[in-house]
């Protein structure tokens, strides 16, 4: 354990959302069992006024998780030096590999807490509360995420020993040969390239389609496509992106490059490429909603606007990221 | 014959069901009220005005049967529809002027506006025009609490009309008012229902229920309807 | 109807004047903070210094970088404190963790 | 967008309408988080300095331990260390703590050898034959010495002996040289009663940095009863240990924070009528459930926000410009020596990202909740009082 005060303010922060959700699911469960909407009385109003809690509750949670993302990326950058060997954030994430599950729980409660959210306001669109079970199941699935989240993140931070100096003869044989790994290894970087922009190319292709057919099977496309794209993203970034914008052949960061020395690019960065793949995977999750009556037309008006943000925000994505590839000092001749 | 602008039909409310103090505020009431008519809710005091009077008025839900708003069934409407229909369709007046007393009486008429699109300027423009019909414009920056009941009674009244309601709704609005200004505000009321207004009052005051401006008087007794004349 | 525009000018206001403790804290560190820092490590250099000049009051505290693991009693790091920095001072982490290894 | 100012201005005008209670929350949250800011400011800039100015510290330094302790280095260890490649200047140190029974304060007292340059940050010179010494600001001020005076300390033997104070560190370099005396090397082995070829340590040069921790095993390999300890272990130390220290007081002071949050907890629930009333107004006028959270929201942010920024700038001021004063004698301790703080403000937007994090979430945790119970009164109510 490391007693940093980043590292309270995570955990603080993660047992409070904890609480706030743990709440929020026993009543959501409350709603599953009691929900009748034909009933007028008391305690359907009562139930109805609670969804108003629950969907406040998790605004809060979703804001949060995003900040967490940030703060976690921080502090784990700034912990590094307490291990040998450790130059970046993934110096610090190697010396316990439960740190990189703390990313994924987090990248995942993202995109399920904004799910949940867009579904709540297409419920609060209708005026029969047509997805009321859906949400509350979906709640159920949201809430183990999060307390996943906040278990990985406790046991990473109760898992790190920082190597400092010890009585007998210092730090460097208390842990010998086990320095920690400083970067990641990444893919080759011309293939990358190449997989990175065929997939942006057809992601675009099929948002196109879905702006000018009403063909189910481009929507479902384009949610694939998106989710795909995230990996590939996230590959390019650590193969070569990252590389082009150190200058540096060898430091594959994804994360350094939220930092001052690189102009703060890394936060347009991963803005652009979060909402554009988030708005590209809402349109495909949102198809079966289409079935109800009360909320076709809301589903389809919601779906142009996402699948022009989509393809706005990895447009910006793209050209954010080229740029440093055309434009930098740079070259790879040998790397290749 | 006038278009009927809300009716219910076996409107009911009851309160704490299936409690020990369980109690029917409103049995399977059916009334029409009809555009630009003034309808009187008369009755003694728990016979059930108020809360037909909130049923109609959208502020509340009945526990069983169907009320109508201008075509729409809002019986099983959420909440926040509910409220949507209310800012839009309704004025109300209440029996104590329930105004937010620390706060300026500009602000008092603007709030309503508030969780509304509508903008400052705009806003400013209307409360300006509606205190100043109510001659109350030079003190639109004290606090309420410093107003006289007359003044007071004006500001409610300025608040309730401030979103242009084709429906007003009053709660016994003369209980708290002297002979004076009962005649005034019977005086204002009789204003809207020229203007085309349609007005629903509840009350037990013969002062209201028997001036010449009312059309149709519902008579209530415990929760039920009793009897509807017509003038 | 004005009191969103003060709200939002007096936060403008501390925000500004947090910048300005920002920028000129920044600039301080620039110029005088360099200079110093370049004189401090001169002294650090010359001298061999290892560790600052915190607490004073025993040996693991005045030279946390130097301190030993068996030193008896009152000088053993994770000791019953009696020294009120002591609280505060980690008693070295690694002391802890190796009995764990 | 201009809806949410209208609401805004509701909430201030609420806000505004309960001056005294709020403003008694604003000064009670904005010192909760000054106290935690200052903390953070406190240990960051220690820590940054800390690390910046030992980066010049020795590369490398090797200890010799007997029987789990401390023992003197015999000066030979010199000549098998100098038998590793890369290895430059090695430097065998003579220094001690002596413990003032006049003022009841240690001091530490390191040896040096040859010409010094000239250093900025001493007053006077440094010590150029025997007899003379440099003392540290917090030395002269116990023994209320300055240049030219006389320093008398006793010796290994339990003789006085005089020390002339050659010069003396200036004020700004407390935070490493506060209970410092600088003598003569001879000095320094005759007045502690240093064994023959005895050192305390012995520092070593290395000139490429990559090679620091080879050479530290070879040394270990060689001399089985050294320490070798690196620059970089040194540095990591300090970094763990301010980290700690500050996470330390951010828990002890973070009492103080939870003690407001159930302050806030309880403003928030226990809403008078006459609030209970107004929310019920402001429903039968038209406006929704969550109209009334967003106003709740905007109570609470104008709140946490005024309170955060208000908090920020008054640590800043008390951390950079006043010298902590408040947290000073918590850190303080029992030192008797303790060096002003002067600090260089080093800051960055992670402390404040840090600071936002750890007061303003449980803030709004704890309002949510009660926000909505009253959120929820019914509008009809208004016409049943």
């Amino acid at each position: 354990m490391i007693l940093h005060p980043g590292i309270m303010a995570l955990l603080l922060g993660s047992v409070i959302v904890a609480l706030m959700l743990l709440y929020a699911s026993a009543m959501g469960v409350k709603i599953l069992l009691q929900w009748d909407f034909q009933s007028s009385s008391a305690g359907q109003l009562a139930l109805e006024r609670r969804t108003c809690l629950i969907s406040t509750l998790i605004s809060y949670a979703f804001g949060f998780v995003v900040l967490s993302g940030f703060l976690y990326v921080y502090t784990v950058d700034d912990i590094h030096q307490l291990f040998v060997g450790a130059m970046c954030a993934v110096g610090s994430l190697n010396a316990n590999p439960i740190g990189w599950y703390v990313l994924w729980t987090k990248i995942g409660s993202f995109f399920l807490a904004a799910v949940w959210l867009a579904l709540n306001y297409f419920d609060q669109r209708a005026e029969d509360f047509p997805l009321v079970k859906l949400k509350y199941i979906f709640l159920l699935l949201v809430v183990p995420v999060v307390f996943l989240d906040l278990y990985y993140e406790s046991m990473y931070f109760l898992g790190l020993h920082p190597e400092i100096i010890t009585s007998c003869c210092g730090s460097l044989f208390a842990d010998s040969g086990s320095a920690v790994a400083g970067s990641l290894a990444g893919l080759p970087v011309k293939p990358m390239m190449g997989v990175f922009y065929l997939f942006l190319l057809l992601h675009s292709g099929a948002g196109i389609l879905c702006l000018l057919t009403q063909a189910t099977v481009f929507r479902y496309a384009l949610s694939l496509l998106s989710l795909l794209f995230f990996f590939v993203a996230m590959a390019a970034i650590i193969s070569y992106i990252s590389l082009y914008i150190y200058e540096l052949p060898t430091h594959h960061c994804p994360f350094d490059i939220l930092q001052k020395e690189y102009h703060f690019i890394g936060y347009p960065l991963y803005t652009t490429l979060f909402l554009g793949v988030l708005y590209g995977l809402f349109p495909g999750l949102f198809q079966p909603l289409k079935r109800l009556a009360s909320l076709r037309e809301e589903v389809k008006r919601a779906e142009r606007i996402w699948v022009a943000l989509s393809m706005l925000a990895l447009t910006v994505f793209a050209l954010l990221s080229s740029w440093p590839v055309w434009f930098g000092n740079l070259t790879m001749q040998g790397y290749y | 014959m006038e278009e009927s602008l809300i009716w219910t039909e076996g409107a009911t409310k009851i309160y704490n069901p299936r409690l020990p103090d369980e109690m029917v505020a409103l049995d399977k009431a059916s009334i029409t009220i009809r555009q630009g008519q003034v309808t009187v809710l008369k009755g003694p005091s728990g016979s059930g005005k108020t809360s037909l009077l909130s049923i109609i008025g959208c502020m509340s839900r009945p526990t069983a049967g169907r009320v109508v708003v201008k075509g729409k069934d809002v019986a099983k409407l959420p909440e926040r529809f509910l409220t949507g229909i209310r800012r839009n369709t309704f004025g109300f007046i209440f029996q104590q002027f329930n105004l937010i007393r620390e706060v300026s009486v500009q602000e008092n008429v603007a709030l309503p506006f508030y969780p509304m699109k509508t903008g400052f300027t705009e806003i400013r423009e209307r409360v300006d025009r509606m205190l100043d019909q109510f001659g109350i414009l030079a003190k639109k920056n004290l606090k309420v609490k410093k107003l006289s009941g007359g003044e007071q009674q004006r500001v409610a009244i300025a608040r309730a009309l401030i979103n242009d309601p084709e429906i007003i709704i009053a709660d016994e609005p003369t209980a708290h008012l002297d002979q004076a200004l009962a005649e005034d505000l019977v005086k204002i009321l009789d204003g809207f229902r020229r203007e085309g207004r349609t007005i629903v009052i509840a009350t037990h005051d013969p002062f209201i229920f028997e001036s010449n401006f009312v059309d149709r008087t519902i008579s209530m007794r415990n929760g039920q309807i009793e009897r509807v004349s017509e003038r | 109807m004005r009191k969103h525009l003060i709200f939002i000018g007096i936060t403008g206001l501390e925000l500004a004047l947090l910048a300005v403790l920002f920028v000129l804290s920044a600039d301080m560190v620039r110029t005088k903070g360099q200079r110093q820092m370049n004189s401090k490590s001169q002294l650090v250099a010359l001298l061999g210094l290892t560790d600052l000049s915190l607490w004073t009051e025993a040996r693991y505290t005045r030279h946390p970088s130097q301190a030993d693991f068996f030193t008896a009693f009152q000088d053993f790091p994770a000791a019953i404190e009696h020294f009120p920095a002591g609280s505060i001072v980690a008693p070295l982490p690694s002391v802890v963790f190796l009995k764990k290894k | 967008m201009i809806r949410h100012l209208k609401i805004l201005e509701h909430a201030l005008s609420t806000i505004v309408r309960r001056k005294y209670k709020n403003f008694a929350v604003i000064v009670v949250y904005s010192f909760t988080i000054m106290v935690l800011a200052s903390i953070l400011f406190l240990s960051h800039s220690l820590k940054t300095e800390a690390a910046n100015i030992l980066s010049q510290a020795p590369d490398l330094i090797v200890q010799r331990t007997m029987a789990g302790r401390h023992e003197l280095v015999p000066e030979n260890y010199v000549e098998v260390i100098k038998g590793n490649r890369g290895v430059g200047k090695i430097t065998p140190r003579y220094w001690g703590y002596y413990y003032d029974a006049l003022t009841g304060s240690n001091y530490t007292i390191l040896g040096v050898t040859g010409a010094l340059p000239e250093m900025e940050m001493v007053e006077g010179a440094l010590p150029s034959r025997s007899g003379e010494c440099v003392v540290g600001e917090g030395v002269a001020r116990a023994r209320r010495i300055g240049v030219g005076d006389e320093l008398i300390l006793v010796n290994s033997q339990g003789l006085g002996q005089v020390f002339e104070v050659a010069g003396k560190f200036t004020a700004a370099s407390d935070i490493l040289t506060n209970d410092l005396i600088i003598l003569g090397e001879r000095d320094v082995i005759d007045f502690f009663g240093f064994p023959q070829g005895r050192a305390t340590d012995i520092t070593v040069e290395i000139r490429n940095p990559s090679e620091v921790q080879n050479i530290a095993g070879r040394i270990k390999r060689d001399l089985p009863d050294a320490r070798p300890i690196t620059k970089q272990e040194i540095i990591r130390t300090y970094d763990a240990v301010f980290n700690w220290r500050s996470g330390m007081m951010l828990t002890i002071f973070s009492a103080a924070l939870v003690s407001f949050c159930i302050l806030a907890w309880d403003k928030a629930t226990g809403l008078s009528g006459e609030e209970k009333s107004e929310i019920g107004i402001l429903k039968a006028i038209g406006w929704d459930t969550s109209d009334i959270l967003e106003l709740k929201f905007w109570e609470g942010l104008v709140i946490s926000l005024t309170s955060f920024l208000l908090g920020l700038i008054a640590a800043f001021v008390h951390v950079f410009y006043f010298g902590a004063t408040i947290l000073a004698p918590v850190i303080k301790g029992w030192s008797v020596l303790f060096p002003s703080f002067k600090l260089i403000p080093f800051v960055n937007l992670y402390q404040v990202f840090v600071i936002g994090f750890l007061t303003v979430i449980p803030y709004i945790a704890s309002t949510v909740i009660p926000s909505w119970k009253a959120a929820i009164a019914d509008p009809e109510s208004v016409m049943r009082s």
